[in-house]
């Protein structure tokens, strides 16, 4: 686990890419992690032909979830809505690289996640509440 | 310092059969999560295999040999609880779970028996949420309002004002010792002025039995809550204490077998104490099992527990702090008189997931996140935590190796 | 009549120590109790010993290897219930104490969100404690009322107008298979009924999931409850069945740690399924020894158990048959196809405690009382009963010895 | 345990003595052993001096419970009833001998638990109702 670590991950951390928030975005989601207590939060913003425009990320969290987040966010700029909606974790290992434990796959799949979610949500409609 | 070669202390961790399995990658475990869960000495182990393997039976209404054993064994280890904390009779003894079971049992049927709109519940800032989420919930059903006892940056609790916060209080329910910072809260001066206006007290002990020398009565407090696990015995068995005359007044809680005196269609009759509010075939074997860790915790002396978690929080301290200049900031009043085993830190940008996943690859146990204290967290302003909780069964070297993985971690992350 | 040299079932004998341990009168272990309790084979003692020895930690939010290795066999566990019984996902499965938890959880949970006054709860009269007084209570704190199933002379579920019992009815709450009587409820009969006018059913399998092979989807139930030590499990955990919909749709029962999402001081949000209901540490070990027991149940094969309790209870009616003439009175309907390992019987004006006090001596072990079925008992005219109950265990030469046994209570008795 | 059962234990048990009730008792009570089930009834008739002078006993259980009963009436009849109230369960075991298991002694009690509280409350007074 500590070869996990590297420069480039130590420096999505604490220079997170595309962090903050959107004034106006399409969609939003955000989620925790109950079991450590890592939030994340997504702003996508969706131009007229589908595609995800700008994103912005935020929230507080371990180096994997923050850097995972970070990296995500590079990935997301230009992709298809509905792309994102499909994306699997299999993005996020790529992104990290090696050395990542199975108790640490929720941090690093966190900001996945609430990507996912919050494409999904819009894309199908947020269920109504109850 | 710890003597290094302190006799008592070196048979001590040979009891403890899992301290002598090194990890996957070869590390001597060094387990410093007991607030967590404890270790479990072969003496507890063997009175679970030997309930198993000997006289396994259901009790209390067996004729048969087996079932009269495992009764008595039963009822024994309910009566070593019953002394270890000093309660005055057997039958304020009730089993639950654990200590969340044992204060919500407490919520349903003495909450709402007498808690009413308008009453306040006085808890404090640093619960466990087992000592807090069944309160809100107690309120909500209620009408009742909670309140809350300060703390401080240091994470000591506010008293200057006690009697002010007691004001109208119904229930008092506080925690006897932190979990996350380890501190001990001074109940003599709180729980006599609850008394005094007729509030009725709960004290969550899950992190003080285990460490400390506990008296129900000298503390005078109405109810007492706590985990087998974190004082050396099984999973799945903890303990209400309750003043007998409360807990006779109480409606029982969950219904079934053995509980019940009388059963017809269309009514029943309940037990005595304490069966009244055991219902449905018991924790058996873990009940006998912490009889076995209790039996333990007497040999070994609980003064000499607390004098050696005093000791390696003493060292503890002292090896830590040479690393503050370089971020590590410890949490809590830093004096080891006033906290028990537990120590709270978060060392620079390193997140404490982060540092526990470090210290991990050199087989150290740290806790890191909550600690199941969010709205603590919360007012101070920490994301997250990582702890190291000690017990009887650590050692200065393990002090030392955890030292070694907070270098290690500064490494890795390039401090 | 069993084979004498039956192989597997010597294989299955030797698994089990404590049947080779013999009383203190040097008499061989005759265990006729598992409806109380079951015994364990060694695998199942070893599952516990390892985790204590090996990886004893607290699950979910460790970071570190020994608790990762904790959460994987507890959440394990977990997928080995739900596939037993095959339930549809994992989060379907709440871990509880034992039945009477899982019955009382419902009770309250869904019991206080659902059942209003008026309303109608449909049981049977020959239900143990645990599936009875928790809807007593209910039914007292709602203004429902309750409906009884009846039973017939030989202790079978009288249903010829099931449709009108079941007029208004909320919720069926009914045994699968009778602690008793052994009596194997047709649930076909009666559980889609029950769904076609939209109550809810729950059904306590304390005596059927270790007997039957069950299929909580085939069977369509809404609740299912039973208890792991009934079923070579250890004692302090058992299971509730719910269905998800259903279970997402109920609040929180017990609160504390582990069952939150989000706690401030002033109000929470629960975790998701099956967490929300598991506050507290859970009985990790015995969730793990559970296991363990199923593990064990599938390598023998449910089939073959129920094939061989049939055997047991076919060969024990025809070799107490004899005694009938000297008083010996079976109850229930004597039909192996109908009844589980379950004989229930008194032996002319011996009470059933002295019959059962008298059968110790010679190392046989029966339980005598009521059962925790008093209204049936009450019902049926029966002060008491001795109960011989089998399981994958016994053995031909156990009924021989429970026949000597009666014959010698009879010489003791001068009958 | 089987040597228990000797004669005058089944004969009492199959002929118990002063079985039924009293028309007039001065005092009565009933318990049940809740984990066997067994229940007795006793009553007391109590002349102008204190002397338990007529008692009956009835209910249902196993010859354990019910031969000790029907012993101890036998003992009850010219007692005073201040020491009714202060019986020992060593009057029962004289009586029914050796050979009690541990787990009976419950049974064998039960005659004289209920005759004590009797006799207890008809001296203190019965709690009142609460
Ligand atoms: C039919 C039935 N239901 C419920 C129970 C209660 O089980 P437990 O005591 O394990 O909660 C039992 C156990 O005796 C039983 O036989
Ligand atoms: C202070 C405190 N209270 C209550 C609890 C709850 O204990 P359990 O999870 O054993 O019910 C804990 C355990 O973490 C604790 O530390």
């Amino acid at each position: 686990m500590d070869d996990f670590y590297r420069d480039f991950i130590l420096d999505h951390y604490r220079n997170p890419r595309n962090f903050g928030r959107l004034d106006q975005p399409t969609v939003s989601a955000e989620d925790l992690n109950p079991l450590c207590g890592d939030e994340i939060r997504m702003d996508l913003h969706v131009n007229g032909a589908g595609i995800v425009d700008d994103v912005r990320f935020s929230g507080k969290g371990c180096a994997i979830s923050q850097a995972s987040a970070s990296m995500l966010t590079e990935e997301l700029k230009g992709m298809r809505l509905e792309d994102v909606a499909k994306l699997t974790k299999e993005v996020v290992l790529e992104n990290v690289g090696i050395g990542i434990s199975p108790t640490r796959m929720k941090c690093a799949t966190l900001g996945l996640r609430v990507a996912k979610s919050a494409a999904i949500g819009e894309i199908a409609g947020w269920p109504d509440e109850e | 310092m710890i003597a290094v070669g302190d006799a008592k202390l070196a048979s001590i961790v040979a009891d403890f059969p899992i301290l002598s399995h090194p990890t996957s990658r070869g590390k001597r475990l060094v387990y410093l999560d007991s607030a967590a869960t404890s270790q479990k000495p072969q003496s507890v182990i063997d009175a679970l295999v030997e309930y198993y393997s000997d006289y396994n039976a259901n009790i209390h209404r067996g004729v048969y040999e087996i079932a009269a054993r495992a009764t008595d064994a039963f009822e024994a280890a309910r009566a070593k609880v019953a002394r270890f904390i000093n309660a005055a009779d057997t039958r304020e003894i009730i089993w639950t779970r654990n200590a969340t079971e044992a204060i919500n049992l407490v919520g349903y049927s003495w909450g709402l028996q007498n808690v009413k709109s308008g009453d306040v519940i006085l808890t404090s800032e640093l619960e466990h949420h087992s000592n807090l989420v069944p309160w809100q919930l107690l309120a909500e059903k209620t009408g009742a309002t909670l309140r809350f006892i300060p703390v401080d940056h240091r994470g000591m609790l506010v008293l200057e004002d006690v009697d002010t916060l007691l004001r109208g209080v119904k229930l008092l329910a506080i925690s006897h010792v932190s979990n996350t910072l380890g501190t001990i809260t001074p109940l003599e001066k709180i729980v006599p002025r609850a008394r005094a206006i007729g509030a009725t007290v709960l004290v969550d002990g899950a992190q003080a039995v285990p460490h400390l020398a506990v008296d129900v009565r000298a503390l005078d407090v109405d109810f007492y809550a706590f985990s087998g696990h974190k004082m050396l015995g099984p999973t799945g068995i903890g303990v209400l204490y309750g003043k007998r005359a409360l807990l006779e007044s109480m409606p029982p809680f969950l219904a079934g077998g053995d509980m019940i005196r009388k059963v017809e269609f269309e009514r029943t009759s309940f037990n005595d104490l304490p069966w009244k509010f055991e219902a449905g075939t018991s924790n058996i074997a873990d009940a006998i099992g912490l009889g076995a860790a209790i039996d333990y915790l007497d040999r070994v002396g609980m003064d000499w527990v607390r004098g050696h978690e005093r000791e390696l929080v003493a060292y503890a301290l002292e090896r830590l702090a040479p690393l503050e200049a370089r971020g590590l900031a410890i949490y809590g009043p830093k004096d080891p008189a006033l906290i028990s085993g537990v120590l709270s830190f978060n060392f620079a940008d390193i997140h404490a997931h982060d540092l526990a996943s470090i210290l991990d690859t050199d087989g150290i146990c740290v806790r890191a996140g909550h600690h199941c204290t969010m709205p603590l967290m919360e007012k101070m302003g920490w994301p997250a935590t990582a702890r190291a909780s000690f017990y009887l069964y650590n050692t200065a070297a393990d002090v030392d190796v955890l030292v070694a993985g907070l270098e290690k971690a500064a490494a890795v992350f390039k401090l």
